[in-house]
């Protein structure tokens, strides 16, 4: 794996609560290729989003226990000290947030905020104004020259996120993070913006970590695919794989339970049971309280981690069938 | 339950002080009779102006009457005006902000105006300003603090239930026929109610410290009321000889005001936990 | 089958300009001139983007606000030209069911009260309506034990099953559901729709469900209406509308829905037909879309499309008959 | 920005043109002859009628009303019966020394308050703020009269540093500015820190960290400048309380300023007096409050776009 641009090992998130320490990520590794879009798929409170604050370091909380190591690029980013991280935030590393109303300063122009990205990266004023323009319109914001003196109110939602993603791009950062990018989005818009991703990892070789929990976007973009469930990674594949051979059982399950047929050709499978919330160490595999097939040693030992292929590869007590 | 509730309030460090401290205080203003040595108007004509002693532990004032005794005494008036005034303000503050936002259009607009009036005139001007035209007196220093204040419970009331109307479980009950009363009351206010009981133990030493202000500007509660407000007013001229009679009354203030500025924090974190400082 | 919704260029004005006097403000068509009939045990799927006036349609429907002209009818009863007794009625056989799952419920009530808080309005005795709250609770699969509960001690999927079942306790014939399992996790959303179906085919309901979710609609409905700026702009059946669109805005919409496979993937740039447009551009008397449709002609401009029956039941407003050839992708 | 600020401007008026009203209406919605409520003693009823002529009661509620306001706009306040003086003499001499304890006291309080609310805010949990939260907690609730009479104490009277009373020389302000200053800064503080650690909650803090900003920019231009705006109405809502406080002070202190005037005229009856100082107040306050909108406005585009009215 020479050419990971960031490789996540063993990590492990934990948040200290009123009653002990919660476990939001447990032992999850994976690693993104240069220029791959990566998707990390689940539903909410897996822990998915968990991990992009901590690649970026961004959690503001101090309540917080890391464990494992995030490399960027050979750079140990859970070691790494604020100076350091200040210098891979931006130029390294961008991140887009789910809700771009809130995630721009609502008292700056759109077209300043981008600039002082710009400039943070020791541009000039004047230059750094062109270049904003330029970027505004790489996004397919139109008539970009006047829209950059828009406050973020005055632009619509698809392009308040255009905006954000020309703001993260105007360092030419080797990952892009999208944490839920579009949800509050439209169809229509939805779509344009994850064409411009596309396009600029195209332009750029700039890798995508996409977290999401709508698989229309997986299939529509992503190369791999990570599936997350109560805070561990367990299954991991290209997107064909993953759709086409979902061998984790909660991985199956949960693309069954996808409404891709009509009423009139039977229903959908479900997933019954909930979540657990799960406190200080656990033991066995997460899933087993749900788990259609689980077995006795699911529920006392850890899952081993069991190769499906080429890059794909689960974590689970089945025996992989042929 | 019961048990979630103590630890929640052994980590609720305010809450627990605070609720301590204004226990003692309803305490003080329930049982006077029982603990002050002395009842508040007793005058102890040959122990006149006598500096804290064994007897009297808080001295003695210009009448002979025991200080001890007086300030235990000031704490019913005290609370007697914030509860009134309370539940004054409440009456008016909360109807008014519920029809304003429930109704909204003109009567939203009238309500909201006359509100804004009250706060274009500091508070404690306008109160002195109601007393000229009903007069002096701790009762017309109630009502006027309640004409005065009820605006803030409007406010508040009348944003959440804004908010509230348009929330799905409203609309859903307004789909199935319930009527305004009902929506109002069963729905709106119960959800509101966190909010107005924050505020009303934020407002609660407002109100204290306003109106023994109004008393010791000779406005308010009237000789020989032992108003804490108003025996500070009566000692102020002898600060330089006796200037006990000026800090006890003063601390009782303090640490009454103290005791519920606490409580309302530890109710605010509670309740609110937004809000958290 | 008889029809149980009846609307004829239903109409639903919003102020948005306020103006010192009344012809200076300016107003927008939420809902613009909507004619839509649904009929009894079908399940109609209601589509569209945000902005479309599919929501307010449902609260017009609802009688949550009243509309501004033309015909509503919900069982034969009158909606628009409103007497309160009247409305009262008609919400009788009406229930409905809103989005976020821990909005739908009073926080400072139990499940117990919040359910059977519309049979103690209409009369019914408490015990009696206590039974029929545990009755309805199975209904949605959820055991007795959840009355004392409040709402916020449930998970979002148990809360919106709770709103189901206060829906259901009135025996309703109707059911609007305003994006029911839009803010639900994947296998919960799953658990619901199949609720959701089972009663329907059980007590023979007829069910609006407003989505902007084609997956949605494709699993559930029987007919599907397109919604565009507060316009219908297609009706049919739902093979029809799905394989076989004619409205423009129809066929650039299920363009850009992500298809649950990447092999399917779209790899070709896709145009968008319509920027983020807001309603204060509509224009009375022309097609909504005339300025970026490829296909417009001259009429689109200066004449508003009405619904036109294409093939047996399926409708579109548009000027130009779509060649099947290009309406298929 | 233009209709934002004449809509503003408008609101303001009405609310003082509604004031004017209410305080012209005081001396006639209490019970009994206003005649009688102006004069000490008991008249005849001759001169009672000729005074009734003199101060026009004998005319319409209306045009008594335009009378008595146009003679405001004239700088004609009416006059004292106490002091038997013209009301707006008694102002030239006071409203000077009221505006001075105020300002100074907000300058102060501005200084102390927002810096200590702003590094509370930004060492969340740390020593100094819990320290800070103390004190201000401790501070807040002691009532701005009991301060001035402990200052009083320690400082006049024990120490005997500083004068207890009178005007003039500039340590006469010391005690009163202090007793003035000390809880509503306290109180300020809070607020302050509330405000900041609401903007640092935000996500476009987040943003701007993502974005590759040190964190001192961070703190400068996203959290400072957006927390501004809420400390801009935190400082202007202070100072109706602040004249309110100068009103205690004044009296005890014994400052000749409008505080203490108005103690004075409410306990005499004096009503001319009274109905001045109250309107005076109130278009002093509605002017901060539209000053205060103002600024919010040029600091926060959004309220510009949302009550500019139109798109």
């Amino acid at each position: 794996m020479n050419d990971a641009l960031l490789e996540v090992n063993r990590l492990s998130v934990g948040y200290k609560v009123e009653d002990g320490w919660l476990s939001a990520v447990h032992d999850v590794s994976f690693a993104i290729r240069k220029g791959e879009f990566f998707a990390l798929v689940g539903e909410s409170g897996c822990g998915k989003s968990t991990i992009a604050s901590t690649i970026m370091r961004l959690s503001l909380d101090h309540n917080e226990r890391l464990e494992g190591e995030v490399r960027f690029e050979g750079h140990d980013l859970i070691r790494a000290t604020e100076p350091e991280m200040e210098a891979i935030r931006g130029s390294g590393i961008g991140m887009i947030f789910q809700n771009p109303l809130d995630s721009l300063n609502p008292v700056y122009t759109v077209g300043w905020q981008i600039d002082e990205a710009l400039r943070a990266g020791g541009m000039d004023a004047r230059s750094a104004r062109k270049r904003t323009v330029e970027l505004m319109e790489a996004v397919q914001i139109p008539d970009a020259a006047r829209r950059a003196n828009a406050f973020p109110h005055e632009l619509s939602g698809g392009m308040r996120q255009r905006v954000m993603i020309a703001m993260m791009l105007s360092r030419s950062p080797r990952l892009l993070i999208a944490d839920e990018p579009t949800t509050a989005l439209d169809v229509t818009v939805e779509a344009q913006i994850l064409e411009i991703m596309k396009d600029m990892r195209d332009r750029t070789g700039a890798s995508v970590l996409m977290i999401t929990h709508n698989f229309g976007i997986v299939a529509e973009t992503a190369d791999h695919v990570g599936i997350m469930y109560a805070g561990e990674l367990v299954e991991c594949g290209s997107v064909y794989e993953i759709f086409a051979r979902p061998s984790h059982p909660y991985s199956f399950a949960l693309l069954n339970a996808l409404p891709r047929r009509r009423k009139r050709d039977g229903r959908i499978q479900t997933i019954e049971g909930t979540v657990p919330r799960i406190l200080g160490e656990s033991r066995g595999c997460r899933f087993a309280n749900r788990c259609p097939r689980a077995m006795d040693c699911c529920r006392t030992e850890a899952p081993p981690r069991r190769e499906l292929g080429a890059d794909h590869w689960m974590r689970c007590h089945l025996e992989v069938n042929a | 339950m019961m048990k979630k509730t103590l630890r929640a309030l052994a980590r609720n460090k305010n809450l627990l002080v605070g609720g301590i401290m204004v226990l003692i205080v309803v305490v003080m203003a329930l049982f006077a009779g029982l603990i002050a040595p002395y009842p508040y108007n007793e005058a102890h004509l040959l122990d006149k102006m006598k500096p804290p002693c064994a007897a009297y532990p808080f001295g003695t004032d210009d009448f002979g009457r025991d200080m001890l005794s007086r300030v235990i005494y000031g704490a019913q008036p005290a609370l007697r005006v914030a509860l009134l005034a309370m539940i004054i303000e409440m009456g008016i503050g909360i109807t008014l902000g519920l029809i304003a936002g429930y109704y909204g259009g003109v009567v939203d607009h009238a309500v909201t105006f006359v509100g804004d009036l009250t706060w274009c005139v500091p508070p404690i001007v306008l109160t002195m300003a109601v007393i000229t035209m009903i007069g002096k007196g701790l009762d017309n220093v109630i009502i006027a603090t309640a004409l005065v204040s009820w605006a803030q419970y409007t406010r508040i009331v009348r944003a959440k239930t804004q908010a509230l109307r348009g929330m799905a479980f409203v609309e859903t009950a307004v789909a199935f026929n319930e009527r305004d009363s009902a929506i109002l009351l069963r729905y709106i206010l119960p959800n509101v109610m966190p909010s107005i009981i924050v505020l009303a133990s934020l407002s609660i030493p407002q109100t204290i410290m306003s109106t023994t202000a109004l008393s010791f500007l000779g406005m308010g509660a009237q000789p020989p009321s032992p108003d804490w407000g108003l025996a500070l007013s009566a000692s102020f001229r002898f600060i330089t000889t006796a200037p006990w009679l000026a800090v006890f009354p003063g601390l009782a203030l303090v640490f009454t005001v103290f005791a519920f500025n606490l409580f309302g924090e530890g109710l605010r974190d509670m309740l609110d936990p937004r809000l958290k400082v | 089958m008889s029809v149980v919704i009846h609307t004829q260029d239903l109409t639903k004005r919003f102020q948005i300009a306020p103006g010192l006097f009344r012809r200076s403000a300016r107003y927008v068509n939420a809902v613009d001139r909507v004619s839509l009939d649904i009929r009894e045990g079908e399940i109609v799927g209601l589509i569209g983007e945000s902005g479309s006036g599919k929501t307010t349609l449902a609260r017009v429907l609802l009688g949550l606000t009243p509309a501004t002209e033309g015909v509503a009818q919900v069982n034969g009863r009158d909606i628009v030209s409103v007497r309160r007794a009247e409305l009262r009625k008609m919400r009788e056989d009406v229930a409905v069911v809103f989005q976020d799952p821990a909005a739908n419920l009073n926080p400072r009530q139990t499940v117990e009260s919040s359910i059977i808080r519309p049979l103690v309005i209409r009369g019914m005795k408490k015990a009696e309506a206590r039974r029929k709250a545990a009755e309805a609770l199975e209904k949605v699969k959820l055991d007795a034990s959840y009355l004392r509960a409040y709402p916020h001690q449930l998970s979002g999927g148990q809360q919106q099953r709770i709103a189901i079942a206060r829906a259901m306790v009135l025996d309703p014939r109707i059911m609007i559901l305003d994006e029911p399992t839009s803010a639900l996790d994947i296998s919960v959303q799953a658990q619901v729709l199949n609720l959701l179906l089972d009663l329907q085919e059980e007590y023979h309901l007829t069910y609006l469900v407003i989505t902007h979710d084609i997956n949605v609609i494709r699993y559930i409905a029987d007919r599907i209406a397109v919604m565009y700026m507060g316009r219908l702009v297609e009706i049919g059946a739902a093979d029809d509308v799905l394989e076989h669109p004619i409205h423009p805005y129809t066929i650039n919409l299920e363009q850009f829905v992500p298809a649950l496979d990447p092999n399917r993937r779209s790899d070709k740039r896709r145009s968008a037909l319509t920027e983020e447009k807001t309603l204060a551009s509509q224009r009375p008397d022309a097609c909504i879309l005339c300025e970026s449709c490829p296909y417009a002609v001259d009429r689109c401009a200066h004449a508003r499309p009405e619904l036109t029956e294409y093939t047996p039941g399926h409708f579109a407003a548009c000027n130009r008959r779509v060649n099947e050839d290009d309406s298929s992708k | 920005m233009g209709r934002y600020c004449i809509k503003k401007l408008l609101q303001g008026l009405l609310m003082i043109f509604t004031v004017s009203v209410l305080v012209f209406l005081m001396l006639h919605m209490m019970p009994g002859d206003p005649v009688d409520l102006m004069m000490d003693r008991k008249v005849d009823a001759s001169k009672k009628e000729a005074m009734r002529v003199q101060y026009g009661f004998d005319k319409p509620l209306p045009e008594q009303y335009f009378n008595w306001l146009g003679g405001i706009l004239h700088g004609d306040f009416g006059t004292s019966i106490r002091m038997r003086q013209p009301v707006s003499k008694l102002f030239q001499a006071r409203i000077p020394v009221t505006l001075e304890l105020c300002g100074i006291a907000m300058l102060l309080e501005l200084v102390i308050a927002v810096p200590l609310g702003l590094l509370s805010a930004y060492k969340k949990d740390s020593l100094f703020d819990r320290i800070v939260m103390s004190l201000s907690l401790f501070f807040a609730a002691i009532p701005s009269f009991w301060t001035a009479v402990m200052l009083i104490l320690i400082f006049g009277v024990t120490l005997k540093w500083l004068p207890i009373s009178g005007f003039g020389s500039p340590s006469n302000y010391v005690l009163p500015i202090a007793a003035m200053v000390m809880g509503w800064t306290a109180s300020s503080i809070r607020m302050t820190k509330t405000e900041v650690l609401d903007v640092l909650r935000e996500k476009y803090v987040l943003t701007a960290y993502a974005k590759g900003l040190p964190h001192r920019s961070v703190m400068v231009r996203h959290v400072l400048r957006n927390a501004l705006i809420l400390v801009t109405v935190v400082v202007f809502m202070s100072i109706p309380w602040l004249i309110g406080g100068a009103v205690i002070i004044e009296n005890i202190f014994v400052i000749p300023g409008m505080g203490s005037l108005l103690t004075q005229a409410i306990l005499n009856q004096d009503f001319a007096v009274v109905q001045a100082c109250v309107l005076l107040i109130a278009v002093l306050t509605v002017i901060c409050n539209l000053m205060s909108d103002i600024i919010t406005a040029i600091l926060d585009p959004r309220i510009r776009a949302s009550m500019g009215g139109g798109e």
